[in-house]
């Protein structure tokens, strides 16, 4: 009986149980602390969720990306972050165009709508390059081979922006008709923070139905559980991982405009952030699940988002908004402890 | 590995759009431009010339070369059709850039970068013609070239490329060259004529001799007596290392200074490989031990930071040297333990958040009085040696050089013993060594700790060469380059690691007035690197055979996070 | 006249030489089996032809004259040369009526598909029970039957047959047994059949190959061959 | 195989050249010959004849000599990649245009400009610092960009006997008497200065009391935000906050909700362009936040911030360098910088790096001396009269140097963004509202 015990969980998960439970007590401790300490109100606790969740939103776009290459080819995609880069650099330049004609001004839907354009065709034909190019021909190479070539293409394509387009911040043109707010019981939400749940919101839904319901992202699917077996039922593998690299080129694109919409900022190296984000968020909730990522996303949002006042601001730890990739990793750690595997990762079995 | 199809010269059109396109936005990046200023040859070529017929020549090099091997008679159209459509593209591009007023996009499409393309004092269509022409006639020469032997080919050009470094290289080479070599060599700006002429002529020489002993050469080692062949291998590495150790009187402050980056990097590379190349763990917080072990030298010994003062005495590099490796390696198995549950990617994230999670202690307010913060920490000691501190590079040099050899022993050590090939078996499939009663979880912290403890090392001689740190040193960045370092050189090869981090970080470094173009270029060389040559410069010699079955390797969906494992049995 | 004829087919995996030039011919209606130990290359074969691998240059695989070595995989299924490879590799998870609509990717003939449906679910009424369950939480057998319900979906003219009696019961190594006489039977597929059962394979197939180590040393009848006294003592464990 | 070939081949020369030379360049190794030389004379203070000519120079550190047609070179130490680069940039291009003024040359010789990226790290500015310190025919060097560069590449270059002139280390530690090395200058201004012009506004003029910091993580925001609450709590104002966030954040309003719990009238963020423009944009969607007065500081005193920041920015503070007391000239040079690069300066610290190239420039000119055909600049020489600079006029008003190299005119204003459409830092006075 003990000797069964002893079988099924060794020192080191003991060892695991107890770093989980300390960083547990020590963030329940934070939070009971900050919470009577009646700092904040109700309004400002879910102002900091909504902030969370709009922020969220973006990343889980991108970890959108990120999860349908890692779904397909196994692969960490290190220049994901720069194809969302280069999706808002499109998106910029056509908004500075639509702004210039005054378009954007006049008809804000179209508006956004051709910028999406821009920045998903940007975004996906990069993301179809750097796959035709660097990726394809390391299809069976060992999986460090790939990462260290994505690390390549990540390099690669932030220099080309600085070079193209310059080492300054551009900054966005504004949407009028996105200024403002609207208010929800106590707390105001940002117009551009609608429109980036929405546009998360139905994206998503597009993307599950494509990956779902169509016959192509039945091959998508086929070949990320198996790619000889797909090969033998007939789909061309090149093609489907070439489109799955477009989706989330395209993905990443949408994700370029939003940024642009809530931050209005572009720059040559605003993609290594978010993306190194939005892998973690993939990660989060469970690498290679479409639902996952979207959840991993949210909740990473979030977590950067409330976790440092709940957590740290009453143990009296000073200037806690510094520490939120700290907390938000070490949610990360204290998940995979008790979920090796993410949120809605499924068991790792070994493929046959 | 595609099945080979004909040569078309469509072939050739599409080898040189791509050279176009290269071309184009090198153009576009501002390289052009950049280099326009310097020289190559003093008052005959320019940089950026080179940098356009070089693309010229490449693309029609290889147009040619594809022709040659199926259908040598259409070898020199293919050069000539290769070059000139470079030639076209850049043609385009010069004239279109002031009507398309492309500025308005491409911060570099300048009128003047417009100018530069053109041949000199030319413009509008006839300078697009000379332009194509003189594009063509590069494509034309590549094309003549493949019709050389081999070796004569090749000889050839190694040394156009060694001329062209020698150029790049002039300020760092200048100063520590005789004078009356650099006055041969050397115009104010760029090679002389004559120089150049020469140093292409002798490096040639040289390529073509060694190209024609060397198989001959090795043959004869190989025929050598085992005995014999042990001399001999002792007598080189003897050799070796006094070369290295009488290195830094030779090469100057600047170049020590290079050589101590590299050997920081070539430090923590072989820790790093014991963990990924051993153990097969991937690591992609490794920067947290090195921060940690220059930050543990740093407090313990700046006379700074009054709360810790208050607590530790002030130690000196010595004493404070151990306790820095020490805290890495405790570092180091702390993070094992999470470690040991997790797999492939999953690892890859955590390492990756545990470094970037000690940055932001590092650089945070809640630990300003402890660690400095964002100020950092400024005073760390240098090493006394018989009441001499040592704070020059060439000094430095030589600790570092020390550290290297120590880590190496230790890493060569750990592969031939029980336990690397316990950590062969991990790596290779951790069920069945969990089966073969392979203690998994000591093996793996082992690993961490040993790993750990490098890194510590170098991140101690780091800071206190340094003297002052601040946290923006170590950034997630530093773990990717050693990665990149480790995969570029050879996984699990010692001596890969050394070549590896000459190549990404020593290169680099040399260029650095070359400003954000290198890290463009690094890029560049990583995907080609893994594209050409996946097995790194210098390889393992068992793990090249396993890389090299890639392409048909059967089963490729292991569980095995590094994808080093040889491939399993063939399936039948 | 031959459907399939292979020439001269080399494959390597890296420096390993595993198939060191093979001919073998599979006549239209045919079954024909290919046995040998394991490791001696039948599964590489298989691979070889449906074109999951590469071979040597002067390798020749002619299938209803058409050389496949030029087709890529998802290609060389439209031509109607269906794999089944070794342990089932159903998509586990998808559901059953996905795998199955998997098997009819290369096709467009909606009423076609339909019909095929109809037979395969006739032909495995289990398939019909859990249609909706995720193929992974079949068992062994179930999925056996679904890794060819999927290949007939996709209208085979020649089913190329890897080891489908691998870790099966008896039982129902019988009723696979039975659906594949069946449908080179009543459908006319031809069958490329590679089994360690040579017992079974033997009885079923017209004609035999023996592979050892990437070699063809025997061929000819399949009945003659299941009295042949070396084959007994290799592979029939008599 | 190729690529080896060729590897061992490049390794091969280089080994050959090595040795080839290593006995002839021992003994006269010119890398090796100022240190050495600097060393000696500071312990012995006695002139090392045998590394240079007979009596063309009689300056302890050592001279440059310059022959007839040779270029005159200046070194600089900028940050020219990564996400700092327009920092380092703009200052290049100020160093340009002071050449272009110049026509080129300096007492008949060329200007050559070499430039090293620092990476605003302090193994950039070593590694850059060791380089530009290697080439011995050096006269000075511009830079560094960012002070932790600066800590420990001004020990390189001053042991080497070449002066520095920083355009753009606020951080008060490089000028402080205990910390100084010989031969650091800059013509930035202190970050103390700075700190405290921005606090007696918020105090005296605005007559706020209650006040929050942010900073970034980096040095310069630590240091101005620092200085800044230290003057404002001598003062008698009250710091209600002092947070801080990191660089490449975009979502501030989590760290802006923290501020306005804590209820403060002023938020002081001296921090870069993005981040800056993030918390301007975003400070109006927090509530608690619509009345509380923004100020940044000269890091993001540019048009960039400003579009960045949008209408959220109008009626903000911003403290910069005085550009309307640097007169006339200064207008000047912003015509030539958009001649040259046909867009507005990247940020606040070109007209210092102007000022640093010509005061090299002037600087030469009065100790060069005239040795046949040959320039000879003597390092200390030239070290003492940078650091006798007095009342020099440059683009940022009348520099005077300080004993501790702080040779800036430090003209501090707070300028109000009153206009975000057509709003350009560098034609603002109108808009300077402080001191008045």
């Amino acid at each position: 009986m003990f000797a069964n015990l002893r079988r099924k969980y060794d020192f080191t998960d003991v060892l695991l149980w107890l770093i989980g439970g300390i960083l547990l007590i020590f963030i329940l401790y934070g939070s009971i602390v900050t919470l009577t300490s009646g700092k904040y109100t109700t309004a400002q606790w879910l102002n900091f969720i909504v902030f969370g969740l709009a922020q969220g939103g973006i990343y889980a776009l991108i970890a959108l990306g990120y999860t349908m290459v890692y779904g397909i080819l196994g692969m960490i995609n290190f220049a994901h972050g720069e194809f969302f880069m280069l999706g808002t650099f499109g998106a910029f330049f056509m908004a500075e165009a639509l702004s210039a004609t005054g378009l954007l001004e006049s008809n804000w839907v179209i508006s956004i709508l051709l910028m999406l354009a821009a920045a998903m065709i940007v975004s996906a034909t990069v993301a179809i390059l750097a796959e035709r190019i660097a990726y394809r021909p390391l299809r069976r190479a060992p999986r460090l081979v790939p990462l260290i070539t994505a690390i390549g293409v990540s390099y690669f394509l932030q220099y080309t922006a600085r070079g193209l387009f310059g080492s300054g911040v551009e900054a966005f043109p504004n949407v009028p008709a996105l200024a403002g707010s609207i208010a929800v019981g106590p707390i105001k939400i940002q117009n551009t923070q609608v429109a980036v749940f929405i546009a998360t919101a139905v994206l998503l839904l597009l993307l599950w139905l494509f990956v779902s319901k169509t016959k192509v992202g039945r091959a998508i699917r086929s070949v990320a559980e198996d790619k000889d077996a797909a090969a033998l039922m007939g789909v061309d593998v090149d093609r489907t991982i070439a489109i799955s690299f477009a989706v989330g080129g395209i993905m990443a694109g949408a994700a370029g405009v939003m940024y642009g919409l809530v931050f209005r900022q572009v720059a040559f190296y605003m993609g290594f952030v978010p993306g190194l984000k939005a892998f973690t968020a993939a990660v989060l909730g469970g690498i290679g699940n479409l639902a996952g990522a979207v959840l991993g996303g949210l909740i990473l949002g979030v977590i950067e988002s409330v976790g440092p006042s709940l957590f740290l601001e009453g143990i009296g730890i000073p200037a806690p908004h510094q520490l939120k990739d700290g907390i938000a990793f070490t949610v990360l750690v204290l998940i995979l402890i008790f979920r090796p595997t993410g949120i809605l990762g499924e068991r790792l079995s070994k493929r046959a | 590995m595609q099945k080979a199809k004909p040569f078309r010269l469509m072939d050739a059109v599409r080898l040189g759009l791509f050279g176009g396109i290269a071309a184009v936005l090198i153009a576009l990046v501002g390289m052009i431009e950049a280099f326009n200023k310097r020289e190559v040859i003093n008052g005959v070529i320019s940089m950026s010339q080179v940098m356009l017929m070089a693309v010229a020549f490449v693309s029609a090099f290889f147009a040619a070369a594809q022709a040659h091997k199926s259908k040598p008679g259409q070898t020199i159209p293919a050069g000539l059709i290769a070059g000139a459509i470079v030639g076209v593209l850049v043609a385009i591009l010069a004239l279109a850039i002031v009507p398309l007023n492309m500025r308005e996009v491409f911060v570099n499409a300048t009128p003047r970068l417009a100018k530069i393309l053109m041949p000199q004092g030319m413009e509008g269509i006839a300078g697009a013609a000379v332009l194509v022409v003189g594009a063509a006639l590069v494509g034309l020469l590549a094309a003549v070239l493949t019709y050389l032997p081999g070796l004569l080919r090749r000889s050839i050009l190694i040394s156009l490329v060694a001329v062209v470094l020698l150029a790049l290289l002039k300020d760092v080479l200048l100063p520590v060259i005789p004078e009356g070599l650099g006055d041969f060599l050397y115009a104010s700006n760029g090679l002389t004529l004559v120089g150049a002429v020469t140093s292409f002529i002798v490096v040639a020489l040289i390529a073509y001799f060694w190209m024609r002993v060397r198989p001959s050469t090795s043959k004869r080692i190989a025929a050598m007596p085992p005995a014999q062949r042990r001399t001999m291998s002792f007598v080189v590495t003897i050799s070796f290392l006094i070369v290295l150790f009488l290195l830094p009187a030779v090469l100057g402050s600047y170049l020590s200074e290079v050589s101590d980056l590299v050997g920081f990097y070539i430090i923590m590379a072989l820790g790093l490989n014991v963990v990924v190349g051993f153990a097969g763990l991937l690591d992609l917080g490794y920067v947290a031990f090195f921060a940690i072990g220059a930050y543990t030298m740093a407090v313990l010994t700046t006379p700074e930071l009054p709360l810790v003062r208050g607590y530790i005495p002030q130690l000196s590099f010595w004493v404070a040297l151990p306790i820095s490796v020490g805290m890495a390696l405790l570092a180091g198995i702390f993070l094992g333990v999470p470690v040991l549950k997790t797999r492939g990617d999953y690892l890859a994230i955590i390492t990756l958040g545990f470094g970037e999670i000690i940055r932001l202690l590092v650089l945070s307010d809640a630990l300003k009085p402890g660690l400095g913060g964002a100020q950092g920490v400024t005073g760390v000691a240098r090493p006394v040696l018989g009441g001499i501190v040592s704070d020059t590079p060439q000094e430095f040099y030589y600790f570092i050089l020390i550290s290297i050899l120590i880590a190496w022993f230790i890493t060569s050590r750990l592969k031939k013993s029980r336990l690397g090939r316990a950590w062969m078996a991990v790596r290779e499939d951790e069920d069945v060594a969990a089966a073969m009663s392979i203690n998994l979880v000591g093996y793996k912290l082992l690993a961490f700790a040993t790993g750990a403890a490098l890194a510590g090392l170098s991140g101690a001689f780091f800071g206190s060469k340094l003297g002052s740190m601040v946290p923006a040193s170590f950034n997630v960045l530093v773990s990717i380059n050693v990665l990149a370092v480790l995969i570029v050189g050879g996984m699990g090869s010692l001596p890969g690691v050394v070549v590896g981090a000459i190549v990404l970080i020593g290169l680099p470094e040399l260029l650095r007035e070359f400003n954000e173009f290198r890290w463009w270029v690094y890029g560049i060389v990583l995907v080609v690197m893994m594209l050409y040559r996946p097995e790194g410069l210098w390889p393992d010699a068992t793990r090249e055979r396993e890389l090299l079955d890639f392409e048909d390797e059967p089963n490729v969906d292991s569980e095995d996070p590094t994808g080093l494992a040889p491939s399993a049995t063939i399936p039948s | 006249m031959a459907l399939l004829e292979i020439k001269n087919l080399h494959v390597y995996y890296g420096h390993i030489h595993a198939l060191k030039g093979i001919n073998l011919t599979v006549d239209e209606g045919e079954v024909v089996t290919l046995i040998g130990s394991n490791g001696a290359g039948k599964t590489t074969t298989l691979r070889a032809i449906s074109g999951l691998l590469k071979t040597t240059e002067d390798t020749s695989v002619m299938y209803d004259g058409i050389e496949l070595r030029q087709l890529r995989p998802h290609q060389i299924v439209e031509k109607g040369v269906i794999h089944v490879p070794e342990g089932r590799r159903v998509f586990s998870r998808m559901s059953v009526q996905e795998n199955l609509m998997m098997g009819a990717y290369a096709r467009k003939n909606r009423h076609q598909i339909a019909d095929d449906l109809a037979y395969v679910l006739k032909l495995f009424p289990r398939l019909q029970e859990r249609r909706a369950q995720h193929a992974g939480t079949l068992s062994g057998g179930e999925q056996q039957m679904l890794a060819m319900g999927r290949a007939l979906m996709a209208n085979p003219k020649l089913l190329l047959l890897d080891e489908p009696s691998m870790g099966l019961a008896p039982v129902l190594v019988e009723t696979i047994f039975d659906s594949i006489e069946q449908l080179n039977k009543q459908r006319g597929i031809t069958i490329l059949l590679v089994e360690q059962n040579a017992q079974m394979a033997l009885s079923i197939a017209n004609r035999a190959y023996v592979l050892e180590t990437g070699r063809i040393t025997m061929s000819g009848n399949a009945q003659e061959m299941l009295h042949d006294e070396k084959v007994i003592s290799a592979y029939l464990g008599l | 195989m190729r690529m080896r070939t060729l590897l061992l081949a490049v390794f091969v020369v280089a080994a050959l050249a090595l040795t080839a030379c290593a006995p002839a360049a021992q003994p006269a190794a010119p890398a090796a010959q100022p240190t050495e030389a600097a060393a000696e004379a500071t312990t012995e203070t006695t002139t090392d004849a045998a590394a240079v000519p007979a009596g063309a120079c009689d300056d302890p550190l050592g001279c440059i000599e310059i022959a007839a047609g040779d270029p005159i070179k200046i070194g600089y130490a900028l940050v020219t990649a990564g996400p700092n680069a327009s920092l380092g940039e703009d200052s290049a291009r100020g160093i340009e245009i002071a050449v272009d003024d110049l026509g080129g040359a300096i007492l008949g010789h060329p200007v050559e400009i070499v430039g090293e990226d620092s990476g605003c790290s302090p193994e950039g500015g070593q590694a850059a610092a060791t380089k530009l310190a290697s080439d011995t025919s050096l006269v000075g060097v511009i830079g560094t960009s960012c002070s932790s560069e600066a800590r420990v590449g001004a020990p390189i270059l001053s042991e080497v006997g070449l002066s520095m002139l920083s355009p753009s280390n606020t951080a008060p530690d490089l000028t402080d008497p205990e910390k100084h090395v010989d031969g650091y200058f800059r013509t930035a201004h202190n970050d103390l200065v700075q700190g405290a012009v921005a606090a007696d506004f918020v105090f005296s003029d605005l007559g706020l009391t209650k006040a929050a910091t942010v900073h970034d993580g980096s040095l310069y925001a630590v240091g101005l935000a620092t200085a800044f609450a230290d003057a404002f709590q001598k003062l008698g104002g009250e710091i209600v906050s002092q947070q801080a966030v990191n660089v490449g954040d975009t979502d501030m309003r989590p760290v802006l909700t923290t501020i306005a719990a804590a209820g403060p009238e002023f938020i002081y963020y001296p921090i870069f362009t993005a981040e800056a423009g993030f918390i301007t944009s975003q400070s109006k969607e927090v509530p608690g936040l619509e009345n509380v007065k923004l100020m940044a500081a000269d890091g993001s005193f540019s048009q960039d911030f400003v579009n960045a920041a949008g209408d959220a920015a109008m009626g903000m503070y911003l403290s910069s360098p005085d550009f309307s007391a640097f007169g006339d000239a200064y207008q000047d040079f912003l015509k030539k910088h958009d001649e040259k690069y046909s867009e507005a300066p990247l940020s606040a610290f070109h007209a210092h790096a102007y000022d640093a190239m010509m005061i090299f420039a002037a600087k030469i000119q009065e100790v060069a001396k005239q040795d046949g055909d040959t320039l000879v600049i003597g390092r200390k020489a030239l070290r003492d009269a940078i650091a006798g600079t007095t009342d020099f006029k440059g683009l940022t008003g009348n520099l005077t140097c300080s004993p501790t190299g702080d040779c800036a005119d430090p003209k501090i204003a707070v300028y109000e963004v009153t206009d975000t459409e057509a709003w350009n830092p560098n034609v603002i006075s109108p808009m300077k509202i402080y001191p008045k």
